[in-house]
C-alpha cells in the first residue's frame, strides 16, 4: 500500500484549527522539523499540541509558541522555553504536565485500543487529582486513560513507501508511540526507499500504522546541549 | 568542609553495586558515572532511549540523534541499545532499573520528595521523576542540605508541590549521607569535618543521632 | 446449488476494498486470499505477528521461523513488517485493521458469535478470535448455513459459549449473503441456484427477506 | 554485564516445583527448545506454565504434558495437543484460556509496572466472568491483570553476552513481553555474539531484561503445518 505522498504541504492537507497534534521528539532530538515548519507557515491556530518538550525559544514546537498558534499543551517538560514559561504563567497558555512514562504509555494505550491502565507514577501528587487510585499488591496506583490525536506527526531516519519506519538511536523516542495514536499519521524521513529495501526484521513501526509519508526537504538536527571531551 | 557537587557524587557512587542498571537524573547525579568505584560493573539508562550510556563524545563526533535526557550529546558504549519511551519506562515501572538518584529541592522525613514545581514561579514540569520515584525500589536523592538563604531542606513535611511520596530512602547533601526510615531521618555519616551539631542545625526534620557518626570516605 | 469452500471465498473477497489491512481467520477465511478481485490491493495481518503475508513458500523453502496463525509455512511479500504479539494485538485493538474475516460455529441475529467451545466436548481455545471480534468494527463470517444435521447455525440466539457479542456485521454462507441490524439478519444476496424458501427454511434466527434477492455474481 | 552462562544445566539453575514459568514461542515457532528438554530431564513436577499454546504431542511443552510435570496451562490456544485435552477434559489438569491479545498484554504489563488495563476482548464471554466491566466511548470493557513468572524462558535469533536479542521473522510472537515479565528471564539463543557485534538499533529485546543467556547445543525447528506450493 502505497502511502508517499509528494512533499510536506500533501502531508499536511487536512490540518485545522483546533485539532489535537501529536507531535514526536524529545528536546529537540527526533522532531519532525519540515511539518512544524509547515504548521507555522499555515497559520493554524487553536492548536491542542501532545509532545513531551516544547523545542526552544526559536526551533522546534517554540516556532508555533511565538506565532500563539497553540491554545494548550500536553507535556512532561518544557524546561527550555522562556516564551512558554511566559504564556503558561500569564494564563495565555493552557498546559497539562505529565509524568514522562505515563505520557509515552497513553500514546501507547491510544494507539492499542487499551482506554486506560493503572500507574503508581503521579500518586500522591497534584498528577493524581480526580483521579481513580487503586491498590495493587499492597502499592497505590491511579488510572491513567489513553491519548489520541486527529494528526500524528512523528520523524523517522528511513522509511519505505509502505510507511514502515526506522528511527536512528535516542532520536526514536515517543515518534512510535505516537504513530500508534493517530487518526492520521504522517511520517517525514531523512531517505523514502521503496518498499522491500528495509529489513522486516528491523522495522520500527510497521506501515499499518502509518497514513502518509514523505521524505523531508532539508533536516537542520539542531543540538540543544553540545557536550563533548577533548581528544 | 562541606561537600561540593563533585564530592556527593564521589560519595554517592560509593552506593553502586556490581551489575546494577542504574538512572542518572540531571545535575549532581550526572557526575556519578564520573567516580565509579574500581571492580564495580554498571550500566547507565537514560529514560530517553538509552542503556549502555558512554562518556560525552570528543569534539567533533557529536551526533544529534544521540542524547540524554539532559539533552546532552553523548556516545554509547559496546553493548549498548535504544529503545523507545515506552520500553524505557516499562524498565523503570517494571523495577528493572536497581537504582535511581535524583536531585531535590525538598525531603522530608516520611520520604516524599519534592523537585518540579514552585507555584507560580517555575513550572519545568516533572518529565521522567514521577515515573522513577514512583517506581524505583532503591532511591538516593542528591542536594544541597539548606538552600542558599540557608533555610534546611531536609523537613519534617515538605511545602512544595510533590513529585511522590514515602519513596526516597537515602539522601546525600553537602553535609551527610542519611537513611530514611519509620519516619525519621537518621544520620549515618558526616561530610570530612562537618559535625554532627552544624548538622543537627541545618536539619529541620526528625534527624537520629547515633552515638558514632562516622566521617565520610571519599577517595 | 449451495456453495462449496471455495464460493464462499470468493463471495468474500468481493467485500475487499483498496488500502485495506486485513486479518484472515483459519480455514475458509484463509482462501480469501487466492481471489482478491483485479485492481484492489490489500494487505493481510497474521497475529502471530506479520503484516505482509504472501503465498506459501515454493517446495523446499519453508522456514520454521516464518508461518502465519494457522500455524503454516508461508513468505513475506516485499514491504512486509514482522512484530512481537503485543504490538500486533496493538494493531488489532487499535482498530488499525480493516476487516477481519472468520470462521463460526454459530451466529445470532444481535450480532452475536460463538466459535472457540463445545462444553465438555472441544476446548481448543479462543485464540485471537476474541480480541479480533471484540475490536474490529467490520467483521465478515465464513461459515456453513447449517451443521452436518441439516440444523441451522444462523440462530436467535447462540447456545455455545460466545467469543464476542453484538459484533457480526455480515454472513456470508454456502446459501446467502445476509446483513446483521436493528436485531435481526437481513437477506442480501442468494448463492446461485438457491432459492429464498430454501435460505428461510435454514435459518432460525429472524430473516428480513426484501422483495428482490439477487443471485451472488462470482467470477 | 555479562549475563553469560556456559549451558542449559546453568541457565535453569533453581528451577524448582511448583514455580510459574513463562515460555515463549508461537505454536513450535520460536520456542525455546533446549530448555524446554532440561526442563523434562530434571523431572521437576507440579508447573504452572503461561505459554500461548502448549506443543504438539511429542514436542514442545507436550513433552512436559507427557510426563505430568505441568499442574496448569494458561493460554490462548490448546488445539494441536490431544493428550493435553485429555488432561484438561479429565480434570488432571488444570486451564486458563486468555483471548492471545489479552495474553501478550498481560505479560509486556507484568514487564512493565503496569498492574492492570482495560480491554473489550472477551468481554460478554465466559472470559469476562469475576472480572470489573466499565464502559469508555460507549463501549464496555473489562479489567485484566498484569502477569509475571518466577522464570521466563525465551528463544531469539541472536544475542549478545550483555543479554540483547534479535529475533528471526515470526519466531519473534510472545518472547519479548514474556522477556520483560520474568523475576529471572533466561534467553536461549542460536548465536551467541560478544556485547558490541549486535547493532544498538537493530535490538529487539534489551538486556536489561535478561539475566541469563546461553548458545542452545541444537534446533530441531519443528515445522507444525509444512504448507508449500510446486514450483
Amino acid at each position: 500500500m502505497n502511502k508517499e505522498v509528494k512533499n510536506v504541504e500533501s502531508a499536511l492537507e487536512g490540518l485545522q484549527d483546533n485539532m489535537t497534534i501529536m507531535l514526536g521528539g524529545f528536546g529537540l532530538c527526533g522532531i519532525p522539523e519540515n511539518s512544524i515548519q509547515q504548521m507555522v507557515k499555515t497559520g493554524v491556530k487553536g492548536l491542542t499540541c501532545i509532545s513531551n518538550n516544547a523545542g526552544v525559544d526559536d526551533f522546534g514546537l517554540g516556532l508555533l509558541l511565538q506565532e500563539k498558534q497553540i491554545k494548550k499543551m500536553i507535556s512532561s517538560y518544557v524546561g527550555e522555553n522562556d516564551e512558554f514559561e511566559r504564556q503558561m504563567l500569564s494564563g495565555e497558555l493552557e498546559v497539562d504536565l505529565i509524568p514522562q512514562g505515563s505520557l509515552a504509555e497513553r500514546c501507547r494505550a491510544g494507539g492499542a485500543g487499551i482506554p486506560a491502565f493503572y500507574t503508581p507514577a503521579g500518586f500522591g501528587t497534584e498528577v493524581a487529582e480526580g483521579k481513580e487510585v487503586r491498590e495493587f499488591n499492597g502499592k497505590p496506583h491511579i488510572l491513567e486513560s489513553a491519548l489520541t490525536a486527529d494528526f500524528a506527526i512523528v520523524k523517522a531516519w528511513k522509511g519505505d513507501t509502505e510507511g514502515n519506519l526506522i528511527y536512528k538511536a535516542t532520536a526514536r523516542n515517543f515518534n512510535p508511540m505516537m504513530a500508534m495514536a493517530g487518526k492520521i499519521t504522517i511520517a517525514e524521513v531523512e531517505e523514502l526507499v521503496p518498499a522491500g529495501e528495509l529489513d522486516p526484521n528491523e522495522i520500527h513501526t510497521a506501515g499499518i500504522f502509518v497514513q502518509r509519508i514523505f521524505q523531508g526537504e532539508k533536516f537542520e538536527k539542531r543540538i540543544e546541549q553540545r557536550t563533548v571531551r577533548q581528544k | 568542609m562541606s561537600l561540593d557537587k563533585i564530592g556527593i557524587a564521589k560519595r554517592i557512587a560509593q552506593e553502586l553495586r556490581n551489575g546494577w542498571y542504574v538512572n542518572l537524573g540531571i545535575g549532581i547525579p550526572t557526575l556519578v558515572a564520573n567516580y565509579i568505584p574500581k571492580g564495580i560493573e554498571v550500566e547507565f539508562q537514560s529514560e530517553n532511549g538509552i542503556l549502555g550510556m558512554g562518556p560525552f563524545p570528543f569534539d567533533g563526533d557529536e551526533d544529534a540523534d544521540l542524547i540524554n535526557a539532559g539533552k546532552q550529546t553523548i556516545t554509547a558504549l559496546k553493548g549498548a541499545v535504544y529503545f523507545d519511551s515506552a520500553t524505557s519506562f516499562a524498565m523503570i515501572r517494571g523495577q528493572h532499573v536497581q537504582l535511581t538518584v535524583l536531585g531535590a529541592m525538598e525531603v522530608a522525613q516520611n520520604g516524599d520528595i519534592a523537585n518540579w514545581k514552585i507555584p507560580g514561579k517555575m513550572v519545568k514540569g516533572m518529565g521522567g521523576a514521577m515515573d522513577l520515584v514512583a517506581s524505583a525500589d532503591n532511591i538516593i536523592v542528591a542536594m544541597m542540605h539548606t538552600n542558599r538563604a540557608g533555610a534546611s531542606k531536609i523537613l519534617k513535611e515538605c511545602s512544595l508541590p510533590l513529585t511522590g511520596v514515602n519513596c526516597v530512602r537515602k539522601v546525600v547533601t553537602n553535609l551527610a549521607v542519611m537513611d530514611i526510615k519509620d519516619g525519621k531521618f537518621h544520620l549515618v555519616e558526616r561530610a570530612p569535618g562537618v559535625s554532627v551539631e552544624e548538622i543537627v542545625a541545618a536539619t529541620e526534620g526528625e534527624l537520629v543521632v547515633p552515638d558514632n557518626v562516622p566521617e565520610m570516605v571519599l577517595d
